[in-house]
């Protein structure tokens, strides 16, 4: 099982390196769905580990793939509207203070 | 050792699935185009070959050894990723169909999920190909026929779920033994009558084809595409047309349970029928204006699913116990 | 090596590959495609770890859904240009951050033994149907609430801009 | 691992991988025979023969996002009850509750957008 506790390891960080160094919201949001994704893979991992007949790990990606979705909706409506007040997806060229 | 063999028989039946797919092709576009000269009091090609049964052939040959046309400012690998990414889904999701009582590619346990989740690939490149293209009409038309396409889906998925709840499991192989009393036509007529409806707009299909609209959008998202490239959405329309009407007997006709004779006659006699009803209404009905499209989707089919899933289940639960 | 230690090394290169070239790649469009197929191999992983139901769910919402809703969201929002590039980045800080965590984390890994709790594995669908009225019907219900937050919240923003 | 998961996903990778290469190859082999004479004009984008009107890939109509957005939410409820609706017989009524208390919670999301006058496509 460790082997795939390191990939999702690896995908995570992969994650968190796109979400610090890119500016694009669109992007940095790729990049969520990356650290997402590698703690899915965590808990069905770890459903394989422990009481495999209760599924617990399984249920929980599940779940995470619905919040995963909610939160995309909300997100890329956030990233919408930011575009059409001013004009960029670059989180750095919007400044609320200013808006 | 085994794991070869089954590696080996997935890329054999990918191979026969691909095969099946382009003679599924060849064989409707000339049907539909005899089918519909019929209806409309026409002759229909007739001139290649017997009956013009040769013409198919003829137009498949002039495909393959087209010109593969590329616009300057088309994304290269869109472009190209665009039409793979409509084919592929069309044929993957041939792999969990019973076309006889044991004749399935691969009976998945989770194969009417996967059968609904691998075609809702195809949106990702209709999109692309519309996108890559850098054409106005191949825009509109991609992100027209995705958001019909995601319209459509949810109602589908709906009605389906209804079989499932009755069929206790998402085997394909499952539901033909849970048809075996009597077919779900009978049980779930409404369940039956969204999905066909909707089915004919996922498919693209008059009076759904809004995405394809000649008169409006010159041909949609494959308006800059040619040659062989062009070709693989026509596969993927024809593949997908098929799939799904396999899928309906699937699922409320009863697949291929039948008297007397053997059981892949009855599957694809039934699936014809409905593939033949397919093109039956294309070419009786007109076409939808694009906002009625959507309303019909949202305003009627998704709230008549919705009620439709939780009386299903109120009589399933009141009956069964 | 079994055949399932092969696919698992497959899918876990092509993932990690497409996850990086999604992150690393100047081309938006690019991005949400690498980010697409960075998902498939991720349910190939799943279906490997005999989650079959999380793995066609995982094509099911996130390539036939989130990443359909990515791609409108940049088709939304890009204003002509030919090739929508994504602006200037920072590395430096950021890369150091993650290369750090990313050590740490497998080093973690590598270096703890994991009990293990046996149990019969069973077939997972009409188990997962168990479990989610049975002992999740709490989180269950939340997550309609979540969804329903979403809609809300997502038309709201969306709305509050007219065209 | 687990046998049966791992022979079905063998089976989808040869499969998937038969029916990438096919096309692939098609494309590669009929590439000798096809002919190739590109040109300035055959290079423009197809507008019925007119000069392109204006830049495609501009920002589009808002209301493609929003139905996107309602759909992704169905999208969600489906795969839940795609889990639940195999066992929903053996589970009895109470099981029926819970899952009609959630599909009225999502449907109430469809109310809202309804009363809000967003499923109007213009």
């Amino acid at each position: 099982m460790t082997p795939v506790l390191i990939l999702s390891g690896i995908l995570f960080a992969i994650g968190v390196f796109g979400v610090l160094t890119r500016r694009n919201a669109i992007t940095m949001l790729v990049a969520v769905e990356i650290m997402m994704n590698a703690a899915n893979l965590n808990m069905v991992a770890f459903s394989r580990l422990y009481h495999p007949e209760l599924m617990t790990g399984q249920v929980l990606a599940v779940f995470g793939i619905g919040v995963a979705a909610s939160e995309a909706a909300v997100g890329l409506a956030l990233i919408l509207t930011i575009y059409r007040r001013y004009g960029s997806t670059d989180v750095d060229r919007v400044d609320l203070l200013k808006g | 050792m085994s794991t070869v063999l089954t590696l080996g028989e997935g890329f054999g039946l990918g191979v026969v699935a691909f095969t099946l797919v382009g003679a599924i092709t060849t064989v409707f576009v000339l049907l539909e185009r005899r089918v519909s000269a019929r209806i409309q009091m026409r002759v229909g090609p007739t001139r290649t070959g017997p009956h013009g049964l040769l013409q198919t052939i003829a137009d498949i040959v002039k495909l393959l050894v087209k010109e593969d046309v590329r616009p300057e400012y088309a994304d290269p690998v869109a472009f190209r990723l665009g039409p793979m990414l409509t084919a592929v889904p069309a044929v993957l999701s041939f792999v969990v169909i019973p076309f006889g009582a044991p004749l399935v590619m691969r009976a998945l346990n989770v194969g009417i999920v996967y059968f609904l989740a691998v075609p809702g690939m195809t949106v990702v490149g209709l999109l692309l190909a519309g996108w890559a293209s850098y054409d106005n009409y191949s825009f509109l038309g991609g992100l027209r026929s995705s958001a019909q396409f995601i319209s459509y889906e949810i109602p589908r998925t709906l009605a389906v779920v209804t079989v499932v709840m009755l069929a206790g499991s998402l085997n394909t192989v499952d539901l033909l033994d849970a048809q075996k009393p009597v077919p779900y036509i009978v049980l779930l007529p409404v369940s039956f009558v969204i999905y066909m409806a909707t089915t004919l707009a996922e498919v693209n299909r008059i009076p759904f084809d809004i995405p394809e609209a000649e008169s409006e959008l010159v041909a949609g998202y494959h308006t800059e595409y040619s040659g062989f490239r062009w070709s693989l959405f026509f596969l993927a329309e024809y593949g997908a047309l098929y799939a799904a009407a396999a899928f309906a007997t699937l699922l409320f006709l009863g697949g291929g349970n039948g008297p007397v004779l053997p059981a892949v006659v009855w599957f694809v006699g039934k699936s014809l029928v409905v593939v033949f009803v397919f093109m039956w209404v294309r070419w009786t009905l007109p076409r939808f204006r694009a906002d009625q499209l959507m309303r019909l989707a949202w305003k009627v089919f998704l709230p008549a699913s919705l009620v439709n899933l939780v009386l299903a289940a109120f009589v399933m639960m009141a009956v069964g116990s | 090596m079994t055949a399932s230690d092969v696919l698992f090394i497959i899918f876990g290169v092509i993932a990690a590959a497409c996850a990086l070239y999604g992150v690393l790649t100047r081309y938006l469009l690019r991005s949400i495609v690498a980010l697409g197929a960075f998902l498939t191999a991720v349910a190939g992983e799943f279906y490997l770890l005999a989650a079959d139901f999380v793995a066609v769910v995982q094509i099911f919402v996130y390539v036939g859904g989130i990443v359909v809703l990515m791609l409108f969201a940049l088709m939304l929002s890009t204003s002509g240009e030919r090739q929508p590039l994504a602006g200037s980045d920072r590395r430096g800080l950021g890369s150091l951050l993650a290369y750090v965590l990313g050590g740490m984390v497998v080093w973690a890994t590598v270096g703890t033994r994991l009990p293990v709790v046996p149990g019969r594995l069973p077939a997972s669908v009409p188990y997962l149907g168990r479990a989610l009225l049975g002992g999740q019907v709490f989180a269950f219900e939340v997550l309609g609430v979540i969804l329903l937050a979403a809609v809300v919240a997502a038309l709201a923003l969306v709305r509050s801009e007219r065209l | 691992m687990n046998e049966p998961y791992q022979s079905d996903v063998v089976f989808l990778v040869g499969f998937a991988f038969a029916v990438v290469l096919l096309p692939l190859v098609a494309l590669l082999v009929f590439r000798w025979v096809r002919p190739t004479h590109p040109g300035a004009l055959k290079a423009q984008s197809y507008e019925s023969g007119m000069p392109q009107a204006s830049a495609p890939r501009r920002p589009f109509h808002m209301a493609y996002y929003t139905f996107a957005l309602i759909f992704i939410v169905f999208d969600v409820e489906a795969l839940l009850l795609f889990a639940i609706a195999p066992v929903l017989r053996d589970l009895g009524w109470s099981a029926l509750a819970e899952v009609g208390g959630f599909v009225l919670l999502v449907a109430g999301g469809l109310f809202y957008a309804w009363r809000k006058g967003v499923l109007v496509w213009r």
